[in-house]
């Protein structure tokens, strides 16, 4: 190097992880939460823009049954609680919290994951049928996906959790998934109005 | 280096999928010519050996082309088949979707069926379409009885949607049913 | 050096806009012969001169700042200076200014354009590769059909209805107005006041597939006594075949593919899946402006209708030659 | 710094050797690189495209290319520029300089980064394969409903379009997050937001615009694809669909995807004038101001690029207003330019060259634009040859002319070797007189009414004689860009190594060696205004660089800071280089590729990509702890 260093301090007492804005991973699920947020905001868009195309709204249809729609969002909202827990508790670093935490939270997300499956059974419209079937799924496949992904993620974090030396990078992970299942949860539960509520309100 | 890379892999993906070329060609430039030959309609024949049920490479040369399926598409509606055969579900005319063939469901005797008319009301074409139209309509029949390739299928039409798109039907068989059967229309 | 071609270069360039107007052009936009063409033209006028005039004064500013005379000694090199702050914010003033006039002129002038009221109403439906082109009327016997030519009467507003058949096509004859898209499942139109008698060239300027690029449409303006003459001719279905060929070519088109989709009123052949014929003779071009209405053109187009453009609807029927000339005696006496 | 401690830096941070560290390789510069060679790639085909176009156009009613193949060459030419050529090249250029203008190590989420690569890569060979293949795009780079509808667009053509589409949006989403976590804790310990280089202030809002309009283009491309392959009905007007979704969707996406490209390059342009004026750039504030401004409006003129298509007038008109503001910001931007090269000293080195060609360029398709924001000019010269013409004024001119001084100006960083600023002189002479025959006249062509995607035109309309010059300037550009090729290769050959600071540049780049070493900076550069390597406002190069201890040279350990006065906040070890993301990459290609031909291959490929996932992220025996993130 051409240039004379001069050393003016040392970092080297500082911590090798942290939570929140001065971690990179907590930039990373923000840039895909708000990824996939604006994914969310533009498929709404959609579904606004073709209603506008009808006279009546669902097209032929009735309103889309409520029933396990109703249960899939309840559920997701009663897991806030433990997630907000798991959260915290990572943040605290308290490991036997964590990992039983953890293991609610998948169980929790499965179940979900069942109720969102008879809640696509139940759907009283195809998505070949119209365009209001089309963008009805489109939403709701979405948001599926996205509840995979992260259930998934919570699958392989709860393993981890039990099989491996857990320190605080890793506890950062399990915050920063227990802040991506707030955006699921509330996401769903802003599409369920979208969804199930419009057609009704109308 | 990269670019080196780039070249090999390439090339592998050329020669391994240099099946697109056929599947997606807009031929409408000199296609084939048909033959008058008039295809078997039923298996029994003298000496009992059995029909030959795969296509010419005449009619693989349309089933095989999307360019041909969606033209036939088109004719199937411009010169109004709908009016009988119901966007293939049947309704004058027997249904076009499902496994009952009167007179043979391969793409040679789809085409004679176009082009010479069958008793009971399909009309015979021949001097109102050109050969190469019967061609792609039979080439769009046998898509929507699911007999063509899924890459090749066309999927839901820009318009009222009567049927499920065709990339998702199931094949049917094309061997001939009993002629002689008239089963009423479907409602 | 440098300086001295960058800046010939860029005087060079200005100047070709002037030199741009003398072209003649049945198909340009520079020769408005319409009041909707002319508002958009007044539009483009004060736009271009304006536009240029920024233009050369940026380029100057530029030279200048290149190429300024400097003392040896710079005191100006700071990041903060108030003659540099004012003067920026004097540029913002300006340029939001100017931006203002441009979005008041635009909008009187698209105020402009959709401005009066239709003294006829024509629909126009683009297919792949044609323009179907209907005149209506209250009442249904003043109604004909014709394809791939526009004819309109001086100083009256038309009301042009703009439907599609299959994809999304665009509506322009750039000397009457701007463009309208023709789009599937909805009705635009736009409204044409030609004040100049002459022919003129739209073509369809939204990619539309393979034929996209011989997709004309033929366009004249005629004074009220000759669109009436021309509209009355029209309106009579086609001249029965004058002498034996012609009306052997006419059995031939009746028994054969051609009826199927071609209409020629008067006779059976009643199909609009194709343009229609009945006077075919009378237009001046084949195809949509691909080949020009003459016996050799036509008798080339029957015989390869994907010669000359291909990728077309039209299928190559099978004829014999003698036959095909009986036919061409038939078409060219629709007229 | 000790020598031991640089080596054992060299040890912690280098790749392995030979072809598995090639294939697992997270170094950021090596990855940026590999991404800006393939990306000239894509640009050199797309290039030979468009030659092969203007060859047809020519002369009236020529017969080289029928219309079927032009209409797949001008699809895939404007598909690969926009997809596979400058949103790519301008992320890639980013993604080798914002680490080091920020004084760190390696980029955040390296794996991403690898595995980014790798998508695009693969998506861009799709795509070329797919067109050898007689299976290329065929609508249009718009891709247009119901056009590249099933009924319209029989085969699998357009399926393989949208889903090059979504190859490469994957790979530029994945580079934004990483950009955007990059710059927002990796700064260097005193470089506030307010001392950031203008080029990282312009990636930021640039990675920000990709993270809100990307996902635009995927949504619209994801429900054509449905449409075409399950039986959607989202673009049809006949069930309740509507063929307008489609653009709005699109445009959404596309008019904010210029100034996805634009951006960057107004950032290489801040660079480059202020090393070469030497003095700091004058309005900074301002500068920062304009780029947010443009990142805001370029959301709310989509709507511009539908004026025909019979949208409620007054609506146009607040589209042609807010079209019209977006002029306010870019002429702030160039009167601060021209208000530093005036009040400072400029050096005509190449790059600089370049930059002016930008202003020429610039402003006159600047200004076009100003008038195709006006509804009814607009609808007159819409789809025109005019249009044509302005999109490759501000294209080439706004982005590319910037991205060549660039690469005049950082090759020497990056290669280690001083281009030859002679054959610099010679290609910059080249291009822009090429430019301008090939693409002025296509505003007068478009003006006498010629429209776009035409692959002829009939004699006698006054379009011939334009034509010609615009296809003889084509072949120009492309000599120009041989002289290019035949400067870097003769360098890379034997060109003269260059010094760490070849430029007298002011930012951190400079402050290491050239090329950078793996590990970029042997300790971590402290900062205490905008200017770190200047003393003074007359671009003193500084003596000496204060740099802070402590960061762990025995593993890949970067220092993060905080998000706004980047003051010291911890340090984190960055993960080694791994062989999942490349895998990862391909089971996904896997999928993508499965997924046009049927549904099912969505459901069934998605568990390699799980599996390939999970590896990556699984910690390592050795290293519990370095595994975890991207």
């Amino acid at each position: 190097m051409s240039r004379a260093m001069r050393t003016i301090g040392d970092v080297a007492g500082l911590p090798d992880y942290a939570f929140g804005p001065t971690s990179v991973g907590w930039w990373g699920v923000l840039g895909f939460m708000l990824i996939e947020g604006m994914g969310f905001v533009l498929a709404v868009g959609a579904y606004y823009y073709l209603l506008h195309n009808e006279v009546q709204w669902p097209p032929n249809a009735a309103p889309p049954p409520l029933g396990w729609a109703t249960a899939f969002v309840v559920l997701g909202l009663c897991s806030e609680v433990p997630n907000y827990l798991v959260g915290r508790m990572a943040q605290a670093q308290r490991l036997q919290a964590v990992r039983w935490g953890l293991i609610l939270m998948v169980l929790l997300g499965l179940l979900m994951l069942v109720l969102r499956g008879f809640e696509l059974h139940a759907m009283n419209v195809r998505w070949d049928r119209t365009a209001y079937g089309s963008i009805v799924w489109a939403l709701l496949v979405l948001h599926t996906f996205h509840t995979i992904t992260d259930v998934f993620d919570s699958l392989v974090l709860a393993v981890l959790s039990w099989r491996k030396h857990m320190d605080g990078r890793r506890h950062a992970d399990v915050a920063d998934n227990a802040l991506y299942w707030h955006f699921i949860v509330w996401s769903g539960a802003g599409l369920y109005l979208v969804i199930y509520w419009t057609p009704r309100w109308l | 280096m990269c670019s080196r890379c780039l070249a090999s892999a390439l090339l592998t993906v050329l020669l391994a999928g240099a099946g697109g070329c056929e599947r997606e060609r807009r031929e409408y430039h000199s296609t084939p010519a048909g033959t008058d030959a008039r295809p078997a309609l039923t298996s029994f024949r003298p000496g009992g050996a059995p029909l030959d049920a795969a296509p010419s490479a005449l009619g693989r040369h349309y089933q095989d082309n999307a360019f041909h399926i969606g033209q036939g598409g088109r004719l199937f509606r411009s010169y109004n088949c709908n009016g009988c055969h119901g966007a293939g579900g049947g309704a004058i005319g027997p249904a076009l979707m499902d496994a009952q063939w009167r007179y043979g469901g391969s793409i040679e005797q789809i085409h004679a069926s176009i082009v010479d008319g069958r008793p009971n009301g399909m009309p015979a074409w021949r001097g109102k379409l050109t050969d190469e139209q019967a061609w792609q309509l039979a080439a769009y029949v046998s898509a929507l009885a699911g007999n063509v390739s899924k890459a090749a299928a066309p999927s839901r039409r820009d318009a009222l949607s009567a049927t499920p798109p065709l990339t998702q039907l199931p094949a049917q068989p094309t061997q001939p049913g009993d002629a002689s059967a008239q089963q009423p229309p479907p409602q | 050096m440098t300086a001295r071609a960058a800046r010939t270069l860029s005087l060079l360039l200005l100047a070709l806009p002037l030199a741009g107007c003398a072209v003649q052009g049945v198909q340009s936009s520079l020769q408005a012969a319409a009041d909707q063409s002319r508002a958009i033209d007044q539009v483009w006028t004060l736009m271009l001169w304006v536009c240029s005039a920024i233009y050369v004064a940026v380029i100057a500013a530029l030279a200048w700042a290149i190429w300024r005379r400097r003392r040896a000694v710079q005191r100006e090199g700071r990041t903060r200076d108030p003659l540099l702050a004012r003067a920026l914010a004097a540029w913002v003033v300006l340029v939001v200014g100017l931006l203002s006039w441009f979005v008041a002129a635009s909008f009187l002038a698209d105020r402009r354009l959709h401005a009066g009221h239709a003294d006829l109403e024509i629909r126009v439906t683009a297919k792949q590769w044609w323009w179907q082109v209907e005149y209506l009327s209250p009442q249904p016997d003043q109604q004909f059909s014709t394809a791939n030519e526009l004819r309109l009467p001086r100083d009256q507003t038309a009301r042009i209805e703009l439907l599609s058949g299959d994809v999304i096509h665009s509506f322009w004859v750039p000397a009457l107005s701007g463009k309208e898209d023709l789009i599937p499942g909805y009705s635009n139109a736009v409204l044409l006041t030609p004040r100049r008698a002459g022919r003129y060239r739209g073509q369809c300027a939204e990619f539309c597939g393979l034929q996209h690029a011989q997709m004309a449409l033929d366009v004249e303006v005629l004074d009220a006594a000759g669109f009436a003459a021309w509209r009355a001719r029209q309106l009579a279905p086609a001249p029965a075949p004058s002498d034996a060929h012609a009306l052997r070519g006419a059995q031939l088109f009746l028994g054969s593919a051609c009826a199927s989709c071609h209409a020629v009123r008067g006779t059976s052949a009643a199909s609009r899946l194709g343009p229609d014929l009945t006077h075919l003779a009378s237009r001046r071009a084949l195809a949509a402006g691909a080949l020009p209405m003459r016996r050799e053109a036509l008798r080339a187009w029957l015989a390869d209708p994907q010669h000359a453009k291909p990728g077309n609807q039209m299928p190559q029927v099978p004829l014999d030659p003698r036959d095909r000339e009986l036919l061409l005696d038939y078409l060219m006496g629709l007229r | 710094m000790n020598a031991a401690q640089r080596e054992q830096l060299q040890r912690s941070w280098a790749d392995r050797p030979g072809l598995v560290g090639w294939l697992t390789t997270v170094d950021h510069k090596r990855v940026a690189r590999r991404y800006i060679v393939t990306a000239f790639v894509f640009f050199l085909m797309a290039g030979v495209l468009a030659l092969l176009m203007r060859a047809q156009l020519a002369y009236p009613n020529l017969r080289l290319i029928g219309p079927d193949r032009y209409n797949q060459m001008f699809s895939l030419h404007g598909s690969a520029m926009m997809f596979l050529f400058a949103v790519p090249i301008m992320e890639a250029v980013a993604v080798y300089l914002v680490p080091l203008m920020l004084g760190t190590r390696n980029i955040a989420f390296p794996r991403l980064n690898a595995f980014s690569y790798w998508v695009y890569l693969f998506g861009g060979i799709m795509i070329f394969a797919a067109f050898v293949l007689d299976v290329g795009p065929e609508a249009g780079w718009t891709g247009y409903v119901p056009l590249s509808s099933s009924d319209f667009s029989p085969g699998k053509r357009t399926d393989f379009w949208a889903q090059m589409i979504t190859f490469t949006e994957v790979a530029g989403l994945c580079v934004a997050v990483e950009l955007v976590a990059t710059i927002m804790t990796q700064r260097a310990p005193g470089m506030t937001l307010a001392r950031m280089p203008l080029f990282v202030w312009s990636m930021l809002v640039t990675s920000l615009m990709v993270i809100f309009a990307m996902p635009s283009v995927m949504l619209a491309s994801t429900f054509l694809i449905t449409d075409r392959l399950v039986g959607t009905q989202f673009y049809n007007a006949a069930e309740g669909g509507d063929p307008l979704l489609w653009q709005h969707l699109f445009w959404f996406f596309g008019h904010p995807e210029v100034y996805i490209i634009f951006m960057p390059a107004l950032g290489m342009i801040s660079s480059i004038v202020e090393t070469f004026a030497r003095r700091p750039i004058f309005g900074y504030t301002p500068m920062v101001l304009a780029l947010v401004a443009t990142g805001f409006l370029a959301f709310g003129l989509w709507v511009h690029h539908m004026f025909a298509a019979g949208l409620p007038p007054l609506g146009n008109s607040f589209y042609t207003a807010a079209s019209m503001l977006i002029a306010v910001p870019s002429g702030i931007q160039i009167f601060c330019w021209i208000a530093t090269l005036a009040t400072g000293r400029p050096r005509l080195a190449v790059p600089l060259l370049f930059v002016l060609g930008f202003f020429a360029l610039f402003v006159l398709g600047g200004l076009s634009g100003v008038m195709l924001a006006s509804v009814p000019l607009d609808l007159q010269v819409h789809d025109t040859y005019f249009v044509v013409a302005h999109f490759h004024y501000v294209l080439i001119g706004g982005a590319l002319f910037p991205l060549l001084g660039a690469v005049y100006f950082w090759f020497p960083k990056i290669a280690g070797r001083l281009l030859s600023e002679r054959l610099g002189r010679w290609q910059f002479w080249l291009l822009f007189a090429g430019f301008n025959l090939t693409f002025f006249p296509m505003h007068y062509l478009g003006l006498l009414g010629m429209p776009r995607r035409v692959y002829t035109y009939p004699h006698g309309l006054g379009w011939d004689a334009y034509n010609l010059m615009s296809s003889v300037g084509a072949y120009v550009i492309a000599l120009s860009f041989v002289l290019m090729l035949v400067n870097i290769v003769r360098t890379l050959r034997r060109g003269d190594a260059a010094p760490d600071d070849p430029w007298q540049a002011p930012d951190l780049s400079c402050a290491t060696a050239s090329p950078p070493p793996a590990y970029n900076f042997a300790a971590v550069p402290a900062v205490s205004s905008r200017h770190p390597l200047w003393a003074d406002a007359d671009a003193t190069p500084c003596a000496e660089l204060p740099v802070l201890a402590g960061v762990r040279s025995d593993r890949r350990e970067v220092l993060l800071t905080t998000p706004v006065d980047a003051a010291p906040a911890n340090r984190w070890a960055m993960p080694d280089p791994s062989p999942w993301p490349l895998w990862s990459a391909l089971a996904l290609t896997v999928v993508f590729v499965w997924s046009i031909f049927d549904q099912w291959g969505v459901v069934w490929g998605a568990i390699p990509v799980a599996v390939a996932m999970t590896a990556w992220f699984w910690p390592k025996r050795s290293e519990p702890s370095l595994g975890g993130d991207a």
